[in-house]
């Protein structure tokens, strides 16, 4: 058995967790509120070390003062916690965000997700694997029309989200089977962990 | 003042990096690759955020003694540990590594853990062959599990091939139609937001 | 100029982009296109109705996604399904919980919420505390949010927009509590632990029509209605492309490629 | 005979499954694994680096996620080390670098290999997928510093790269986002070859990807750690756990089943 003073900690928080299986507990409700505090403050750490080295430090030790830019945007984010009427401010670095963050993933999935799977779906029907690709594919496309103007006005549509349908459902089979699998893994990694690093029985 | 402004720093910078994609010019992808750097120091500030707002929550529940509020305490004692550790004495120090080891990472792999309970009671509870469409999941999804397990190989020698045939076929299609869609509601929101059709982000005062 | 292999990914940009405006402009001129039923939708309103009869507060959590990546579209979808359910506990004079776990979305909510309330003359009824912000990370989410549905025994959980591997405590979690569930999400994988666990789902992008199906907001209607042209397109190509690949022509696969 | 089985607290049921799984871990039985197709192409590409070379591998899982995912990459970085490859290692989720660090550990001191000359810990960066954008675009500016406040155009390693054309491979180990969608999509035009692991759940929405050829290898979860190591010859703790995995598959597939049969007889009857 291993007294360490950080495994049997890490070894009670595993079983604090695992106590909500029996019923909300004390225990349970103190290693959830422990672990929020935990992950805010990890998470401040580690902006804040981002904040020094790519902006504070460039700015003071190179003399690139561009990034007053960057660091005044983000200091604007919180000024939605300020009492009064200049809470909008806070919208700008948002905006910035949004902006940047919208056109990138945009412009990259018209590409990568878009173009380049349909050009890996044009394939020559020459098995019942390749057909069922190239139906089921479109069949999915099918069922996700919305708007009756083109359900109504395409004949097969209809028929084609059906199969799509069908489809998706055999796609949601894997996504669980393989979703079973993982999360076993993490019961047995946690076992091992309880049973071999802290009790030694393993 | 107080839309225009924002909407307009969306714009510019949304349709500059969109446009840098398509086109080569070099002063062009320069300050495309300034944004996206700059957006590692804004998005470093938001995770503050959290953390503000925490506290705010959690600090009045202390000081006004609130039900909860012991709860409450040992969540701010953790929070002030973890950043004071961590700005103080540094991300890789000892003090800041050992509640990442110790207890966060535990809580963290510890909670998820609990889904393969909940995945347990829900196959026991819930998931019942209601429909065809029910049952296409139910059996797609056993016969990968015993075709990816060991054990399914020792039952029977094919079910690896047929787990196989499924990932390959019907999940390809179904995830591929599924990715082509997203990827026209990306595509199709960057343009309502850009263009400030969409501003839901802004909030409506 | 123009970056090679990336022209048709342009052309098929601005395909979107005319089809979507076009379709959003004529939605303006009040041309707005009907939409199909979402089952999962519908029952939004029985699942809380039936919470206010228990006399049990309804969850709603609009999800882990943020605002500024690839999980935008359903974090704005999530928001706006959360407008119309606020409105609909607000008439009923029930209590909802709301669960955030992204900074940036805890403002919008709120806000959402309070003119809810509001706008169902029950203003008074709003209190800050029906909108949480409870932790970015994800375990520490899906932790506090098993925690309210417990402690607080909700009556209805709804949960909408962008999840991860934390979809079925809170599905299963509510289930616990006796919870009537909905749950919808754009992303595939997570969808089969709702359909096991939750009593209605909402699958892939009818989570994005969500928001215009419910609010019935032309400008979204009409934005679903140039999607579908755009996905017409890409059936249209994948037909064609398909059909001289088959014939032996590989035109369509280095079409795309240009 | 439904209203028996609705009766059942679902208690019984998780203790029946925690006894099952612990068994085999206590006394393994020792099923064969064999080698899937996937795995064997993410083999190949690491098989054929040559001494010197350099890739990457960014740690973009969570600790909660780490069990499943964590095994590929603790195998993979053994095997490459074993090749003499160089290895950046990144993060763009906040929770990396420390685990980044618990893989790299065991070669910090001894095992013949030097912090900053064979690998390196550049830490993390904000900002997901526009981060990982600038990353590629040029490495040193997006991490001016290591996980260890070093200066980057001070490391060795670092010195012969600037942007993503100058590494081999890119490999990302993902829970969620920052995933293989971020990555295929922000590396589309550049020069290395992509290679995944993910948890077992993203597996199947990989595949497209891996069917098209934008990602070159694909590992899901523990199971493909195990292939691996036996694939590899390195036998570790992934292999350890598949007969625990296997039990535990059939627990829950009773349970599915016995669910069942419950609702067909309750419906059957209701039918009289």
């Amino acid at each position: 058995m291993n007294l360490s003073v950080g495994i049997t900690l890490a070894a009670i928080m595993t079983i604090a967790c695992y106590s909500y299986l029996w019923r909300e507990n004390t225990l349970y409700r103190i290693a959830e509120h422990l672990f929020v505090g935990l992950g805010a403050g990890y998470s401040i750490a580690m902006g804040w070390n981002n904040v020094k080295t790519n902006a504070i430090n460039p700015l003071l030790n190179d003399g690139q003062y561009i990034l007053i830019v960057p660091l005044l945007l983000g200091a604007l984010l919180f000024t939605r916690f300020l009492p009064g009427s200049n809470k909008w401010l806070a919208r700008i670095p948002m905006a910035f965000l949004v902006g940047t963050g919208i056109a990138l993933s945009a412009r990259a999935a018209v590409l990568a997700e878009f173009v380049q799977q349909i050009r890996a779906t044009i394939i020559p029907l020459n098995s019942v694997n390749n057909i069922l690709i190239v139906v089921g594919t479109i069949g999915v496309l099918a069922y996700f029309f919305f708007s009756s103007k083109f359900t109504e006005g395409i004949p097969g549509l209809k028929y084609g989200a059906l199969v799509g349908r069908y489809v998706m459902m055999a796609a949601f089979g894997a996504a669980f089977g393989n979703g079973v699998m993982g999360r076993i893994s993490l019961l047995i990694s946690r076992l091992q962990f309880i049973f071999g690093s802290w009790l030694g029985l393993m | 003042m107080r839309r225009s402004l924002p909407l307009t720093i969306t714009s510019f910078v949304g349709f500059w990096i969109v446009f840098d994609y398509f086109v080569k010019i070099d002063f062009v992808r320069t300050w495309t690759v300034n944004f996206t750097n700059w957006v590692i120091i804004v998005a470093a500030f938001a995770l503050g955020l959290g953390a503000v707002n925490l506290l705010r929550i959690h600090g009045k529940r202390v000081t006004e003694r609130r039900p909860g509020w012991m709860e409450s305490s040992v969540l701010l004692v953790a929070l002030v540990y973890m950043t004071v550790t961590g700005i103080f004495l540094g991300t890789s120090s000892e003090a800041f590594l050992f509640a990442f080891t110790n207890l966060q990472q535990p809580l963290s792999a510890a909670m998820f853990s609990l889904l393969v309970f909940f995945i347990a009671s829900a196959s026991f509870r819930a998931f019942r062959a209601r429909s065809i469409e029910a049952a296409v999941l139910l059996i797609s999804g056993v016969i990968l599990m015993l075709g990816r397990a060991p054990i399914g190989e020792v039952i029977w020698t094919k079910f690896p091939d047929i787990a196989d045939w499924i990932m390959q076929v019907p999940n390809l299609a179904g995830n591929r139609g599924i990715m082509i869609g997203a990827a026209i509601g990306i595509v199709s929101v960057a343009m309502r937001v850009l263009l400030g059709i969409d501003r839901g982000y802004m909030g409506q005062e | 100029m123009l970056e090679t292999g990336r022209i048709f990914a342009m052309i098929s940009l601005l395909v979107c982009w005319v089809a979507v405006y076009y379709f959003i402009d004529r939605a303006r001129k009040g041309d707005v296109p009907t939409l199909r039923r979402i089952p999962g939708l519908d029952a939004l309103d029985e699942a809380i109705g039936r919470s206010t009869e228990m006399g049990k507060p309804v969850f709603y959590s609009p999800g882990r996604g943020n605002l500024t990546t690839s999980s935008a579209a359903a974090t704005i979808a999530a928001l706006d399904i959360l407008g119309h359910v606020a409105l609909s506990t607000a008439k009923y004079k029930c209590d909802i919980v709301v669960g955030i776990s992204d900074p940036a979305v805890y403002p919008l909510a709120e806000e959402i919420v309070r003119t809810s309330y509001r706008t169902a003359n029950v203003g008074d009824m709003f209190k800050p505390e029906m909108v949480r912000f409870l932790s970015p990370d994800q375990f520490a989410f899906a932790s506090s949010c098993l925690g309210i549905m417990s402690r607080e025994k909700v009556g209805a959980a709804v949960m909408m927009g962008f999840w991860q591997a934390e979809s079925l405590l809170l599905a299963e979690g509510s289930a616990q509590v006796g919870a009537i569930s909905i749950a919808g999400c754009d992303r595939l994988f997570q969808i089969p632990f709702f359909v096991a666990a939750c009593d209605y789902t909402i699958i892939g992008e009818e989570l994005l029509a969500g928001g215009a199906y419910l609010s019935g907001d032309p400008i979204q209607s009409g934005s679903l209605a140039g999607q579908d042209l755009v996905k017409l397109f890409a059936v249209v190509l994948l037909v064609v492309g398909v059909v001289a690949r088959t014939a032996g022509s590989d035109y369509f696969v280095k079409l795309l490629a240009k | 005979m439904e209203k028996f089985l609705a009766s059942i607290d679902r208690r019984y049921i998780y203790i029946v499954l925690l006894l099952v799984v612990l068994f085999p871990l206590i006394r393994p039985i020792g099923l064969p694994i064999s080698i899937s197709s996937w795995t064997e192409s993410f083999y190949a590409v690491i098989d054929q680096l040559q001494a010197g070379d350099i890739v990457v591998m960014s740690i973009d899982y969570s600790p909660s996620g780490g069990p499943d995912v964590g095994p590929q990459a603790v195998a993979i970085f053994d095997h490459l080390m074993a090749k003499n490859v160089k290895v950046i290692g990144v993060s763009f989720l906040a929770e990396g670098p420390p685990q980044l660090q618990q893989i790299i550990n065991p070669y910090m001191e001894g095992r013949g290999k030097t912090y900053g000359v064979d690998f390196v810990n550049l830490g993390y960066a904000a900002g997901l997928e526009t981060a990982i954008a600038a990353f590629n675009a040029d490495m040193k500016r997006a991490f001016p510093v290591d996980f260890f406040n070093t200066p980057t155009n001070t490391i060795p390693l670092m010195q012969s790269v600037t942007d993503a054309n100058d590494v081999k491979v890119v490999m990302n180990f993902a829970t969620g986002i920052p995933g293989p969608a971020e990555w295929v999509r922000q590396l589309a035009g550049f020069s290395p070859d992509i290679l995944i692991g993910v948890v077992t759940v993203m597996g199947p929405q990989t595949e497209p990807y891996y069917q098209s050829g934008q990602i070159k290898g694909l590992l899901s979860g523990l199971r493909s750690a195990a292939e691996y190591e036996v694939r590899a010859g390195m036998p570790g703790s992934a292999a350890a756990g598949m007969d625990a995995q296997s039990l535990g598959h059939v627990v829950i597939i009773l349970a599915m089943a016995l669910g069942n049969l419950a609702y067909f007889l309750g419906r059957k009857g209701g039918a009289k």
